[in-house]
């Protein structure tokens, strides 16, 4: 188990001074100009109009988690099953996403403590290949369930996936199958899964582990569906409304628990972990 | 179906197939024996045939599994000693794209679920082309409840292009739908034989899917997403569909290797709709022998096999993460 | 157990006679006059226009069941828990009922073979109180699927109710709880539950064991829903079309798993006791 | 909510109240004392209330059950330690007429579901007057399923006048929804204590309602059918519900003396509304016994004694029947 700020300065690499060159960024809803190290302190929530940037998986781990955090998974790296090549061949790919976010792979698995209550956690991150699930995705995430239901802890999973990875072709599908029965077997011991859906969450991620969740959450504005916007509206031949598979929306239509806003997220999983508990343990 | 390449190519040899029949009909009334122009317009005939289908290329068999005349889940199903359709999700629809019901298989009883297209236009509108809302999906799981909670072994029937991607499906919560027919076919305690026989598109193909037996017929596809959906994701042209059918690996050959598939039943030259009968025999035959050989596994052992299987689906190495060495 | 015929002549009494009586019947869907020896040789269905007759539970066992029938339960009668007393008494109600249909209250209870399969049998009768459910409908219910649980056979209920009966109160309601409960003891020893729903099937009936089945049947144009057509109708302050909560509409609307006419209905239950047996056995 | 018998009687002694009110305000500022007056008609107005509120009719009681200002389930729960909300079937809808969620009593984590009517004209539209849809009550099947998963106590506020009676709700199948909290509520291993705190509305209200201990407030009704339903279906008059409310022995003492009611919570003269703090307050602890009491059984005496329970109620006597005699 590593302290919290080496772990991050292990794990990010070069990359943090790479993405602390970009100083300013402008808000993709109001189109605020803003200061990045603002954004960094306000949990990349936009201050004037609430919009949610998309979290790293580093920063998502490190508003979260108490202190420690003991990845794990981390050496579970990619094939190339289709031996697949288009502009850029699969690998080139991989390694260019890699420099970019430096993530290995588009979760990033391990143990830690929220509220001092110890947890399985599972992060993904849009940044890498659109938090595609290929194989190490799937991999990783069965890993984490499978030893947490070792240890009897509750897992978390905070979900950011355009759907299966194309490039590791059915192989990618058959890890909604996996994820899947890692879920299962977890939940079916008596443990307490839940997930926080974070924009976007779509495809085969949605449509496995995402949904079968104790309790899910999202996190405001996040976009959540099945199928992508742009099919939906090729298939209606027409615009769909702004609010049309918004985190909202889906509280609405009954699919999911509750909408957090990031600043409350941590409390809320800290509440949430303390009913799934039994209560308020007092002396 | 316009459009579709196979029946493109069919259209000649329909003119073909229509000069032999009238020749022959000719013969049998006429004096003069034509006989051995028969039987050289007949080795011609299958000349042309293998050489159209002898080998199919992925974009073909694109084709092939979406062919208007190949034959659909029910015509697999029909063929069973006994079917009693049961509808319905209990709760807000009965979804026309997902036929299901006990069924006699040589005496057995089963539950078997399939994705149903239309064999005409105004069928596929009702069926919605084969593609099921999250009440056609409800149903699979409310039905692959009743085969477990009666001990019956499950077997489906994969030909859908995808699940349902409108409205009112992202409204019923599609994902919830579909995650809770994987959960119910990762816990069923029964034999699953799953067989995909047109096209397997996508999650929505793979909610009917996990099973401890998956079949293939020879020119039916399966496919992480459709040619047309993955070349407009990655490429953002949806006309680089061909290119990307070669990319993806979706071919029954394919999928065998990768451990994905398990048994894939042979179609005859030209496709499944060529000889539907024999098709539909061998397939029923082949997923029979894939039930009693299930049947003779516990629950526990069945659980335990199944859930090792997917576990081990995937391809990835052993790397040493570098900068966390760094400590 | 007795033979059906003897069984049938001593339950039914001095009733059959007086039923018989009535030589005629007018078909209430296409106005037909029909013999009414005639319509009971075609299963109580309407040869012109195939209305199916609500059918007395003696008459239903009898074309159901192989041959003999042994009845459980049919010594438990009805109390007056509320001392009711409107136009007339409960228990003359009750003394009114039980001469005008030779029932002792509104469901038959027992066990015998259909298609050569041991099954239980529970049949509500709407000519007794409107097949309304007091405590002995509950009773009788609950005695069967304990006595079937015992026995590990197959249960099948023709439910026949316009929901919960008035004069018992709350009584009656609980009866939704202990027919509720019994089911769900029964049905978790996996034993099979079956339930034919027949004109009408409402209220507190339609919401217990009525929709808790494994298998639910109904017959052809039975009305079926929670709420009576009257009250939705006074509560949209509008005209129902005619077709709404008949079993055909909630097949559409898939509540229920299959419309069945009379005359394939003991095949039909044949045949899925048969899928339930796990198939043919063959020698 | 013009029409309630409670309301108009309240009218009067409003007048009352207003008048010791002024007169209070007028001896702290003027000279003369009328302390004796005010003592006076203070006796008075306890007199009236005693008189008006002090026996009260099944047809007054329910009335008093309606009361638009009678505290809601929303009353009860916010009173909790902490709640937090959980919304939706994860199908179709969230419905408001339900609530529902994790809570905290006196540390304890528990879920509470309450049918939610509203508290004006505008949220009562909302809350479609606390009449839940299918929708509404898979969200009850839901919750309860994650209590029952996690291990905690099931703590329900009983407050409708029955299941939504509209079009959509008989579409979206409303018997199959109760039936399957009814399931939900008999199989769970986890105590459950209902209460009743407004009206009790036949399979509606019991959805919520199969407990290991059912509470019930002193002016609360729970009954087969409300009066005008069970009136209009009895004698096809509506206008004779105060008849049918008299007979149907729908108040917390009846239904103690059936033993369908474990423990009655007394409110004050003149109703919960009249000191919501104090019927809240009690009415938690009561619940927080009763949970702390059951939280002692194992899931197995929890399930046996509740299924005794229910499968004694009823009243009924072993007789001889003639016919069958007569072999
Ligand atoms: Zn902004
Ligand atoms: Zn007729």
């Amino acid at each position: 188990m590593m302290q919290m700020p080496d772990w991050l300065r292990a794990r990010r690499g070069k990359d943090a001074e790479g993405r602390d060159a970009a100083l300013w960024t402008k808000c993709p809803k109001c189109g605020e100009v803003l200061y990045r190290r603002d954004l960094a302190a306000n949990a990349f929530v936009c201050p004037r109009c609430a919009h949610h940037f998309r979290m790293s998986a580093f920063d998502r781990i490190s508003s979260i988690v108490d202190g420690d955090f003991a990845e794990i998974g981390a050496d579970i790296a990619p094939g190339d099953p289709l031996g697949w090549s288009d502009k850029k061949s699969y690998p080139a790919k991989l390694r260019g996403d890699r420099e970019k976010s430096g993530l290995s792979e588009a979760v990033v698995c391990g143990f830690g403590q929220i509220g001092g209550f110890d947890v399985a956690l599972a992060v993904m991150d849009f940044h890498f290949r659109g938090g595609t699930m290929g194989t190490v995705v799937g991999e990783r995430i069965a890993l984490l369930l499978e030893e947490a239901r070792k240890r009897k802890v509750p897992c978390i999973v905070f979900t950011a996936s355009g759907g299966a990875r194309m490039e590791e072709g059915m192989l990618a599908l058959m890890q909604m199958a996996k994820t899947t029965a890692a879920v299962t077997r977890f939940t079916e011991d008596g443990n307490f899964f839940m997930t926080v859906l974070t924009d976007p969450t779509t495809g085969g991620v949605s449509a496995s582990f995402a949904f079968q969740a104790d309790v899910i959450v999202a996190e405001s504005r996040a976009m959540i569906g099945f199928a992508g916007r742009r099919v939906i509206e090729q298939t209606i031949r027409q615009k769909l409304p702004d609010q049309f598979q918004t985190a909202e929306f889906l509280l609405e239509k009954g699919a999911i628990d509750m909408v957090v806003d990031r600043h409350a997220l941590k409390d809320t999983l800290v509440r949430l972990l303390e009913y799934a508990r039994g209560g308020v343990l007092r002396a | 179906m316009s459009g579709n390449l196979i029946v493109e190519r069919e259209r000649g040899l329909l003119e073909l197939e229509r000069r032999i029949s009238e020749l022959r009909a000719a013969n049998a009334t006429q004096p003069v024996d034509m006989s051995s122009e028969i039987a050289a317009l007949e080795a011609k005939y299958q000349q042309i045939l293998h050489e159209v289908f002898g080998t199919l290329s992925p974009w073909e068999k694109v084709h092939m599994a979406r062919h208007p005349g190949r034959p659909t889940s029910l015509d697999y199903i029909s063929a069973l000693e006994r079917f009693d359709e049961l509808h319905g999700d209990r709760q807000f629809r009965d979804d026309p794209a997902i036929v299901g019901g006990f069924a006699l298989m040589s005496g057995r009883a089963i539950v078997t679920i399939g994705q149903q297209r239309g064999r005409d236009t105004k069928e596929n509108l009702r069926r919605n082309f084969g593609m099921p809302a999250p009440e056609g999906y409800r149903k699979v799981r409310r039905l692959a409840h009743v085969a477990s909670r009666l001990n019956l072994p499950i077997v489906t029937f994969v030909d859908t292009k995808g699940a349902d991607p409108g409205i009112s499906s992202e409204e019923h919560a599609q994902s919830e739908a579909i995650a809770m027919c994987l959960h119910e076919f990762s816990t069923a305690r029964v034999p699953i034989v799953a067989t995909v026989i047109g096209e397997g598109g996508s999650g929505g193909a793979l909610a009917l899917a996990i099973a401890d037996s998956v079949l293939m017929l020879e020119h039916s596809t399966y496919s992480v997403a459709s040619p047309e959906g993955c070349a407009a994701i990655l490429w953002s042209d949806a006309s680089k569909a061909e290119e990307a059918a070669s990319r993806l690996k979706l071919t029954a050959g394919d999928l065998h290797d990768f451990g994905i598939v398990d048994e894939i039943v042979p179609e005859p030259l030209g496709g499944a709709h060529r000889d539907v009968a024999a098709v539909v025999g061998r397939t029923l035959s082949a997923i029979e022998m894939s039930v009693t050989r299930l049947s003779a596994l516990s629950p526990e052992e069945l659980l335990e096999e199944r859930y090792r299987k997917y576990r081990r689906l995937g391809t990835w190495h052993a790397e040493r993460m570098e900068p966390i060495g760094g400590r």
